[in-house]
């Protein structure tokens, strides 16, 4: 299936990208995150993020569905 | 979809504000307050040139909803407003705006301090500090 | 004598809130806050009409200061001014302008909240309250 | 002695003026206050007044002095 990806912050510094699209079989946010982890390198992990499906707060072992939008959400520090 | 009470706004909030204060209007508000976040000169002891603020936009904006929701339901407010700016900011601009209308001051100033803690913890938005030693840093974490 | 940072105002407050938001700016300010309290139409179960404030005014502006440099002195604050109408409000006027600069926001709330908690407690200014059904009273104590 | 006495809220409507001046001889300010009261009949008690000399409260048995400005401060309602 295919996921539509977001990068914010340390995130898309690391990806060097806003968006991508990746495809990964049947599966969850973290084994996505494993995956993309692999190949980016991210300052920061798993532990220290939350994951958004579709613009809200999801549970990282919830399932995802081809045409998700995915973004993992680094320590917010907006305000 | 939002309320569209919570906007990003990529662009000097400072006309925004004004408009946004404007339209905060009831017969039954007795008390109005706001919360107005600048960008200051120093952080944890460093000298701060300027930030740049990043967010995702649409779930900011859902999730910012939600949180001034809350805020009217628990404090029983008339009205409450935010605005947050994204993009490259510096010293001295206003980062963030929240206006809040109530009966009483209690509510307004607890639904005030209430948005914006909130704001801190779960709405997806991120600072970078930009520093007068020449360094930037991706802030994790509340403020 | 005072400081001048709190005014008594015998005139629409709005022009004199704009000017007086427009000047507290400091490099150092990460928080700005603000109260305004604003006549509303109902006041303990009774249909307000309009209202009238009046002051000592030497006493309000030396006793005011005296508030502000209080908070300023106990929250660590940049700067705090205080506005107060006096004379003949209708509803949805407003009556008080508080503005609170603080290199953070637990100062600026805090700091803010004070002000008018004391205000309310010691500033010699009373509010006369004018009824729907034609009565009117002096309010005697803090609302 | 001649004091300059200021009214205000009820004080002032029970009076009919906002100030005036009064002769008393040496005293303080809850002497003056019982004399203008058996004139003026105030809606309010002495207990629920505070007194400011010269627009700083002060104590009610502060002796006074000739020129003093005394205002009689009952339960304020700014804000």
């Amino acid at each position: 299936m295919r996921i539509e990806v977001l990068y914010f912050a340390s995130l898309r510094d690391a990806s060097g990208v806003e968006q991508e699209s990746v495809e990964m079989p049947e599966g969850d946010a973290s084994q996505l995150f494993d995956q993309l982890n692999a190949r980016h390198g991210f300052a920061l992990p798993r532990e220290r993020l939350r994951v958004a499906v579709n613009s809200e707060f999801a549970d990282w072992h919830r399932p995802l569905t081809d045409g998700d939008e995915v973004a993992f959400i680094p320590p917010v520090s907006g305000g | 979809m939002g309320t569209g009470r919570f906007r990003i706004i990529d662009a000097a909030l400072a006309p925004h504000i004004t408009r946004a204060a404007t339209r905060m209007e009831s017969a039954a508000a007795g008390a109005f307050s706001v919360f107005e976040g600048r960008v200051r000169n120093e952080h944890r002891g460093r000298a701060v040139l300027r930030l740049d603020y990043q967010a995702y936009v649409p779930m900011a904006e859902s999730e910012g909803d939600k949180v001034l929701a809350e805020a009217i339901e628990r404090f029983g407010l008339l009205d409450a407003v935010c605005l947050h700016r994204v993009g490259r900011l510096e010293i001295g601009e206003p980062a963030v705006w929240i206006g809040v209308l109530a009966g009483h001051r209690d509510a307004s100033f607890g639904g005030c301090r209430y948005v914006i803690d909130e704001i801190k913890q779960r709405v997806p938005i991120w600072k970078r500090e930009y520093y007068m030693d020449g360094e930037s840093d991706w802030i994790q974490g509340a403020g």
